[in-house]
Formats: structure tokens, C-alpha cells, sequence
């Protein structure tokens, strides 16, 4: 058993970067992200990391240079936040289409205008089509967990995708609590030394994202595809690994809890799960079924799993912390859209929760529950987009 | 990987298009309406040719260069250069 | 699980005393939750935090919006905000001030136990901050922390001769409310 | 510099630029001078554009394509990942236009010139945007015809003086920074040569602007390449309080 440790969330990406022994870190700071970046640099500086760390100075050359230090054939990681992944999207687009798989911390948090730094998904669900894989987290451990096996899924030689790793900014970034440390010799054996084929090497020159001219570039998006669609099992194979070499894992890409037998499902992201749980754990005690299904990986959307986890529901609700303006939640489209490839169709509710900050209380989410265990019972309900904890309703 | 100019199959593609350098696959030589033609009694051998051509084009020898046409589009920059008007540029064919 | 409020101002060290109290209990073998109010305030604003202490996992990710236990760092909070707000029965308000209990009235019922942390901190520190002093009297008053695991709390979070003489003045407070009992 | 000292070897050669491009004879000129142990970074542009599109691989030396704001930023990123692998003996290129240099580009360029990192960077400044068709650029000069600087009816040049990128990346007190023209290769290389020498410990960054009118600049007072304006302005390392 690994030391007990009581941390944020933001040091225990800090923590799992420095086991997975990233070689360079560039990053720019941003609230709430900035403690990952200042934690690397200590362990920089008292020697317990070997890595360069690039004093960027925004987060525009930061992205640049986690994608060329990839290039030249470095472990690299950066960690950001809302707008400063807004000014990255650039080349997070330019990594992603170069295949550089570079792991990134994107501390949640919402974008402005209002003007604002508390958490809502926004921020990630803008760059989602970006060519990133997408991991969300519901807890510090999870976070520091999930961050090396990023590393070992985007550095699998089929898949060569970069990751980004979300945490909820404050409700896990700014939030201590008890973390176990992994044995870095586990570590070691889960993630052995990146060496990526195509490295930069002046005996072997090479041009790293060549011009495509129409007759070629649609296939180079075709194997980015590809790759992607791939990397699906490898988070399950990761996971799973994880799990014999280290004695945590998180139930692959989509947890399943309580779902077997539950009428009423939740699909959560992020912080919100975990709070969730606790929710259905009461409502179970109070011989309710209900359950949650927790989709830990986001893109690729693990259409598969979900379908499992959902099939037996006879009410389904999404809770989006983000909008897709003119339309419902993004999270809410893509499990209608899963469901509907597989022929599953229960009411469906979308609650739009949280956003900029606001508390998602255990209460909030035991009426969610009650509303969903009626629309299962009446096979009807209000299928319009619901936003929860909203002041005025008009 | 080998570099393979005519892609048959998307194993043919590497990924985040790396591709092996050192491949000028288009002979840019077809691009010249006026060639560059050397006098070799008045090359003086003084080398400007040589380093103002923009494709390299220009061989450096014992006694004088040698003007090779692969990728030669006839810039002409070589004959403006030539301080011994050894360069003279005559239409293609 | 206890759920613990505290209501300092900006600056005053209310987000570390909620991480000393979690990294005693945790320490202890517990599990617990530290988190800050997470706002913008600067130095000087009321701000809180808060603490879970269990003997479970703890999965509740919303704020604290019934305590068991409510910390005041400074007395002129009253003023402004209902600390007793939400508290549960049995509920417990600790607050630094020279004055007594039985001077203090809130809207929910709640035992009030005072400190003059002020000017303990002054004595052992020589400065008025309070976070760590005002520790000692929730050690001595409640069950939710034992004083060996939160000296060594304090002493991991300051380390040195700081962290000694915040050692100093937990125990002052500790001795204080147990010698006053 | 003795052209006979040069070396043979062509690094760059067979791209698609227009015939006669300037650009490519700096570029050209500076990589047998760099030589075969050098890693280079090429923003979106002509540069980029005309020698490594697929299947026309130009260069033979590794070659990393960015996007327009971040060619120093590409070039941080390749420094520190070659400095953890301890391939230090590398040169890392940063080649990029005026405008990718002196306009969208310069926060990235001042962040890695003022992070000391070790590199080589050479602006080809052929003083307007010229890939997208001759758009004005900071370092378009005083009176040049553009097509984007109206400045009163029917009137299209350029009204405002050319940016003195030298003497900004000199206000960095970096070790070398210099200016020079193709029109003149035994000082342009010399001064690749000199920027390439100043490594190691020092941890020096250098910049040089190369002028090479692009073939296709409309200019009121149009040039003759050989002709080119020439300044040649080298800045040794300044003293912290020092001046130019």
C-alpha cells in the first residue's frame, strides 16, 4: 500500500506526473490550474523530477512547445484551463493531426463572458472536436490515477492521440483530501519509457506534418479516426492493467453503479458523480432503483458501454454543466444519439446543472431522481431542457 | 518507414503525415521558358552562380562549375550574377 | 461525518486551518475534505471554508450547508454574517472574541464557546493570527480531532520554529478551555 | 567566408517556390552554413508551403511545420526536448516571414529570446505577407503598394515607417543579433556562422533579419535583388543598463 497523502486535485496531477516521469512540461499559469504547474516546478527544482520545465509565456507556445518537444521524441505535459485552452485550441489541432501525444490537465472552468473563473465544462466541451481524447474525473485520487494511464493509452504506437485529463476546477482542484501515493516501481511497470518511431533525428530527417494536398488530407483524417476509434479499448486494457499493477481502477470508460436493475439512470461527468453516488446509495436504502452511470472517458464517446449500462432504464437523465447554444447540452445529444443507434429509446430528460459555479447539492440531485422515477413509472414527463438550480424561471 | 510518393493504400500513409525528407519528387526543370547557358572560357570559377542559385543547381568543379537542369526553373538570377557574362540565357528548345 | 464552517476573512489563514483540521483527522486514519468557499475575495473579505472529517470515503462534493461545528475567526463577522445559518441541532460556534458565551444570541439554536485567540496568538506568535490558536479550543471542546495528530498537522504545515510556536498556541487554547471546563 | 569553403552539400533543393524566390536562397544559403545536424521549424507559409507539401519533401534535414504565431515557440519545445535527451550538439532553425516574425509572432519570439534559450532564428523579411498575396506587414517600408494600406482615396501605400525588429530583439540583450541581405552571401553567411558559434553554456539566442525582396513585392521603388538596400547592423552583447 502506497503513502496516505492529504492533497488537491491540482497536486495529485502534479504527483501522477512526476511517476509517469514526464521529461518536459511547459505551461503557462491560469486559476484554478496553476498549483499543477507550481508543484512540477518544485519537484523540478528539489530534484525529485528529471524534466525541463519551459517558462512559456503564454499558453499559445505553451501547446506549441509540448507539440515539438514531442516531435523531438520527450514525455511532455501542460496543464491548463479555460480560456488559456480557448488560446490553445490552435494547436491542440496541430498536435492532434500530427499525432504528438501529448497529455494535458484542463482544470474545468467556465468561460467568459460574464467574466467568471468557477467551474463548468464549457471550456472543455468547446476544443471536444478538436482530435483530443477527453477524460473526465470525479476525484483527486482518480485524477492522479488517471494521469498516468493517459500517458499509457496516448503513447500506445496505433493510437498516438494526445489526452486531455479534466478535473473540476475547486470542487476537486482547490479541494484536499486523502490520496494514496502509487509505488513508482508499479508505475514503472505500467508505463515503460516513451519512444516514439518517428522521432525527430537529424540522421533520419523527417518532415513532421507535411502539406496535404485534397487528394490526401481526407485520409489523414480517416487514420486520425481510426486511431481514436482504437483507443476506446485501450482505456478499458489500461484500466484494467492499472488495476492488477497498482489495486485502484475506475470501471473503465463508462462506471456502471447501481444500473443493473435501476428504472431511473443518471449520466454524470466529472465532480458531480461522485456526489451522485451518495445520492443513489440513499435512494437504494429507501428501496428506490435508481443508478448512475458515470462516463469517465468522453471522447471517444464510448457508445458501446453506455448502451450497456443504459439498456435496461425506463427513465434516462443527462445532466450537461455546459450549453450548446441554439441546441440542448452537448453531453445530452451524444447519449441520444448513442441510444438511438442501438434502438434504445426511454424518456430522456437534459438537465443543465451547475453552470459558472453554481452548487449541485445532494438535493438537487435526489428531485432530479424523483422526477426521473415518475417519468419511468407515467412514460411521460417534460422533455424540454431543464435547468436546475436556476433562480427565476421564466 | 520507406517513402512512397504514390500512396496506393492508407498503409502507405505514416501517421501525422512524417514524411521522409530529402524527396524533391516534382522535376521542376519542365517550369523554364529561357535556360541558362555556360561559356566555360569565360567561367572565371568565382562561385556567385553557384551560391545565388536558389535550386542548387550549380555544380562546383576544378575549373569552372557546370550547370545541371533537374529542377532549374531559368530564374536567370546565374546569368544576372555572373560578373563575366559566361551565362547567357537562350530559349527552351 | 462532521461537517465543520469557518468564517475568517481574507488572509487570515481560514482555508489552512480547514486543511490543518482535515490532515489531523486523515492522519488519524479518517478520511476527510478541506475546500475554501472558492471565491475571488482578497485579503480582508469575509470568506469561508470548509471541513468533512468521516470514517468513510466521503463523496459529497457540495458545500457545507448544515455544520455541526461553525469556526469564527473575528468577532466583527457577526455583524455581517449569520454564522449560525443552517447549523444542525447540537451544533456547536466557536468564535474568537474576549467576551462570553452567554453574551452572544443567534437565530438557530447552538452552544457558543468563545476564545480570546487574539491575544493568545499575540503571546505565543506575537501576531494576531489566529487560524491555528482558535484549533486548540475545537480540539479541547468537540471529538472530531485528537491534539497529538493536530500538533503534528501544524507542524508539517509550518514546519520549524513557526511551526513550534503555532504548537505553543493550540495548546495555550487547549489548556484554556480545559482548565475553564 | 570563402565561397570555396562552403560546402557542397545541398540540404534544401527542388522545391515548388517561384522561380528565383529570395527566400529559398537564404534559406538555402544559411543550411550549408548550419550544416546537416540541424533541426528546423517552418511556420504556415510559402516557405513551408513549397517545400514540404507532400509528396515534394525539399528539405533533408528535420523539419517541424507549426502554425503562423509560433515558430520560437515550436523552437522552445524543441530545445528543451533535446537538451532532457541530451542532444544538446543540435541546432534548433526558427525560420519564419516578416510577418510570422515582427507582427503575430513576436510574443512568441520575445518570450523564447528573453528565456535565453539556445537557437538559431532568421526572419525572411520580404517586408509585406506575401504567400496570402502581398498584404502589408509591420515591417512594410515607408511608401511601398500594398493591397491593404489605404491611406486616402485611391491611394494604396504604405504610410507608416518600417518596424526596427533588430534593434527590439537587441533591447533583449541577447548575445548577437544582426542584419543582412543575400545580395551579399559572404556577410549573410558569415553572420549565420557567427550566430551558430555563440552555444553552449552561454545559452545565447541570436536573430537575424535576412531582406530578400520576394519576386512578387509590388514596391514603389522596386528593387534589383543585386541592388537590395543593405544594412548590415551588428549588435555584440549589450551591458544590462546598455544602449544601442
Amino acid at each position: 500500500m502506497g503513502k496516505r497523502l492529504f492533497l488537491n486535485g491540482n497536486y495529485a496531477v502534479a504527483y501522477g506526473v512526476k511517476l509517469a516521469r514526464a521529461q518536459v512540461v511547459a505551461a503557462y499559469p491560469i486559476t484554478p490550474q496553476t498549483k499543477i504547474v507550481e508543484q512540477i516546478s518544485e519537484f523540478i527544482s528539489n530534484g525529485e523530477m528529471d524534466a525541463e520545465f519551459v517558462k512559456v509565456e503564454s499558453e499559445h507556445t505553451a501547446m506549441t512547445a509540448c507539440y515539438t518537444a514531442s516531435c523531438a521524441g520527450a514525455r511532455v505535459f501542460t496543464a491548463t484551463s479555460s480560456q488559456g485552452l480557448l488560446y490553445m485550441y490552435e494547436m491542440m489541432q496541430f498536435t492532434s493531426g500530427a499525432r504528438r501525444p501529448v497529455v494535458m490537465a484542463n482544470a474545468n472552468r467556465a468561460i467568459s463572458a460574464p467574466w467568471t473563473i468557477w467551474l463548468d465544462h464549457q471550456d472543455c466541451m468547446s476544443t471536444r472536436d478538436a482530435g483530443w481524447m477527453q477524460i473526465h474525473v470525479e476525484s483527486a485520487q482518480e485524477a492522479l490515477d488517471t494521469t498516468i494511464q493517459c500517458f499509457k493509452v496516448a503513447e500506445n504506437q496505433d493510437i498516438l492521440t494526445p489526452v486531455m485529463v479534466c478535473l473540476d476546477a475547486f470542487v476537486l482542484s482547490h479541494t484536499d483530501e486523502v490520496v494514496e501515493l502509487p509505488e513508482q516501481s508499479a508505475i514503472d511497470a505500467f508505463l515503460p519509457p516513451f519512444r516514439l518511431a518517428d522521432a525527430v533525428d537529424v540522421n533520419h530527417p523527417i518532415t513532421v506534418s507535411a502539406g496535404m494536398a485534397p487528394n490526401l488530407y481526407m485520409e489523414m483524417r480517416y487514420l486520425q479516426e481510426q486511431a481514436i476509434q482504437k483507443a476506446k479499448d485501450e482505456w478499458n486494457k489500461a484500466d484494467a492493467e492499472y488495476g492488477r499493477l497498482v489495486g485502484r481502477s475506475y470501471g473503465g470508460v463508462v462506471e456502471n453503479y447501481q444500473c443493473a436493475d435501476a428504472d431511473a439512470v443518471l449520466v454524470t461527468m466529472g465532480s458531480l458523480s461522485s456526489t451522485a453516488k451518495e445520492v443513489v446509495d440513499n435512494l437504494r436504502a429507501q428501496g428506490h432503483k435508481v443508478g448512475l452511470a458515470k462516463i469517465r472517458l468522453y471522447r471517444p464517446f464510448p457508445q458501446k458501454e453506455l448502451c450497456e449500462t443504459l439498456k435496461g432504464a425506463r427513465a434516462i437523465g443527462v445532466i450537461d454543466r455546459s450549453n450548446s447554444f441554439g441546441f440542448e447540452g452537448p453531453l445530452f445529444s451524444d447519449v441520444k444519439a448513442a441510444l438511438y443507434n442501438n434502438r434504445i429509446n426511454p424518456p430522456a430528460v437534459n438537465y443543465i446543472a451547475g453552470l459558472g459555479g453554481r452548487d449541485v447539492t445532494a438535493d438537487d440531485l435526489d428531485k432530479i431522481y424523483r422526477q426521473l422515477l415518475d417519468i419511468g413509472n407515467t412514460g411521460q414527463g417534460n422533455q424540454a431542457v431543464e435547468y436546475i438550480g436556476l433562480r427565476w424561471y421564466e | 518507414m520507406g517513402f512512397i510518393p504514390n500512396p496506393s493504400k492508407l498503409g502507405d500513409l505514416p501517421a501525422g503525415a512524417a514524411f521522409e525528407g530529402g524527396h524533391p519528387t516534382t522535376q521542376t526543370g519542365n517550369w523554364r521558358v529561357f535556360q541558362p547557358v555556360l561559356d566555360k572560357e569565360k567561367c572565371k570559377n568565382c562561385l556567385l552562380c553557384w551560391v545565388f542559385c536558389p535550386e542548387g543547381m550549380i555544380k562546383r568543379q576544378e575549373k569552372c562549375v557546370e550547370i545541371s537542369y533537374d529542377f532549374c526553373k531559368g530564374c536567370g538570377i546565374c546569368a544576372n550574377e555572373c560578373p563575366s557574362k559566361a551565362i547567357a540565357m537562350a530559349k527552351e528548345g | 461525518m462532521k461537517e465543520i464552517r469557518i468564517h475568517g476573512r481574507g488572509g487570515q489563514g481560514g482555508v489552512t486551518a480547514a486543511g490543518i483540521i482535515g490532515g489531523a483527522a486523515v492522519k488519524e486514519g479518517k478520511y476527510a475534505q478541506a475546500f475554501p468557499a472558492f471565491g475571488a475575495e482578497r485579503r480582508g473579505a469575509p470568506v469561508l471554508s470548509f471541513t468533512r472529517i468521516s470514517d468513510t470515503p466521503i463523496r459529497n462534493r457540495s458545500q457545507v450547508y448544515h455544520p455541526d461545528i461553525v469556526i469564527v475567526f473575528d468577532e466583527g463577522l457577526l455583524t455581517t454574517v449569520d454564522v449560525s445559518a443552517g447549523i444542525k441541532e447540537n451544533g456547536m460556534i466557536i468564535i474568537n472574541t474576549e467576551k462570553k458565551p452567554e453574551d452572544f444570541a443567534f437565530k438557530n439554536p447552538a452552544q457558543v464557546v468563545t476564545v480570546d485567540a487574539t491575544s493568545i496568538s499575540l503571546n505565543a506568535l506575537g501576531r494576531p493570527i489566529v487560524n491555528t490558536t482558535i484549533l486548540g479550543t475545537l480540539c479541547a471542546a468537540t471529538d472530531v480531532i485528537q491534539l497529538a495528530f493536530l500538533k503534528d498537522a501544524v507542524k508539517e504545515q509550518f514546519g520549524g520554529s513557526l511551526g513550534e510556536k503555532n504548537v505553543k498556541a493550540l495548546e495555550e487554547a487547549y489548556k484554556q478551555y480545559k482548565g475553564g471546563a | 567566408m570563402r565561397l570555396q569553403d562552403v560546402t557542397q552539400e545541398e540540404l534544401l533543393y527542388g522545391t515548388m517556390a517561384c522561380a528565383g524566390c529570395g527566400g529559398i536562397i537564404a534559406l538555402r544559403m544559411a543550411l550549408k552554413v548550419l550544416g546537416k545536424n540541424t533541426v528546423m521549424v517552418l511556420p504556415a507559409g510559402c516557405m513551408m508551403a513549397v517545400s514540404g507539401f507532400f509528396p515534394q519533401m525539399a528539405v533533408n534535414i528535420p523539419l517541424v511545420s507549426t502554425a503562423f504565431p509560433c515558430t520560437a515557440s515550436a523552437v522552445s519545445g524543441l530545445v528543451a526536448a533535446l537538451k532532457v535527451q541530451g542532444k544538446e550538439d543540435i541546432t534548433v532553425l526558427g525560420v519564419a516571414g516578416d510577418g510570422g516574425t515582427a507582427d503575430i509572432g513576436i510574443q512568441a519570439l520575445s518570450g523564447a529570446v528573453e528565456r535565453g534559450e539556445n537557437f538559431v532564428y532568421i526572419c525572411y523579411d520580404n517586408e509585406a505577407y506575401m504567400n496570402t498575396g502581398g498584404q502589408r506587414s509591420s515591417e512594410t517600408p515607408y511608401g511601398a503598394r500594398t493591397t491593404t494600406t489605404p491611406v486616402g482615396r485611391n491611394q494604396m501605400w504604405e504610410d507608416k515607417p518600417k518596424k526596427d525588429l533588430v534593434r527590439i530583439m537587441a533591447a533583449h540583450n541577447i548575445p548577437y543579433a544582426a542584419r543582412a541581405s543575400i545580395s551579399h552571401p559572404r556577410e549573410y553567411m558569415e553572420n549565420i556562422r557567427k550566430a551558430k558559434e555563440i552555444k553552449g553554456t552561454e545559452k545565447s539566442p541570436f536573430l537575424e533579419t535576412g531582406i530578400s525582396q520576394c519576386i512578387n513585392m509590388r514596391c514603389n521603388f522596386r528593387r534589383n535583388k543585386r541592388k537590395i538596400c543593405w544594412v548590415s547592423l551588428e549588435i555584440k552583447k549589450q551591458p544590462q543598463s546598455g544602449r544601442i
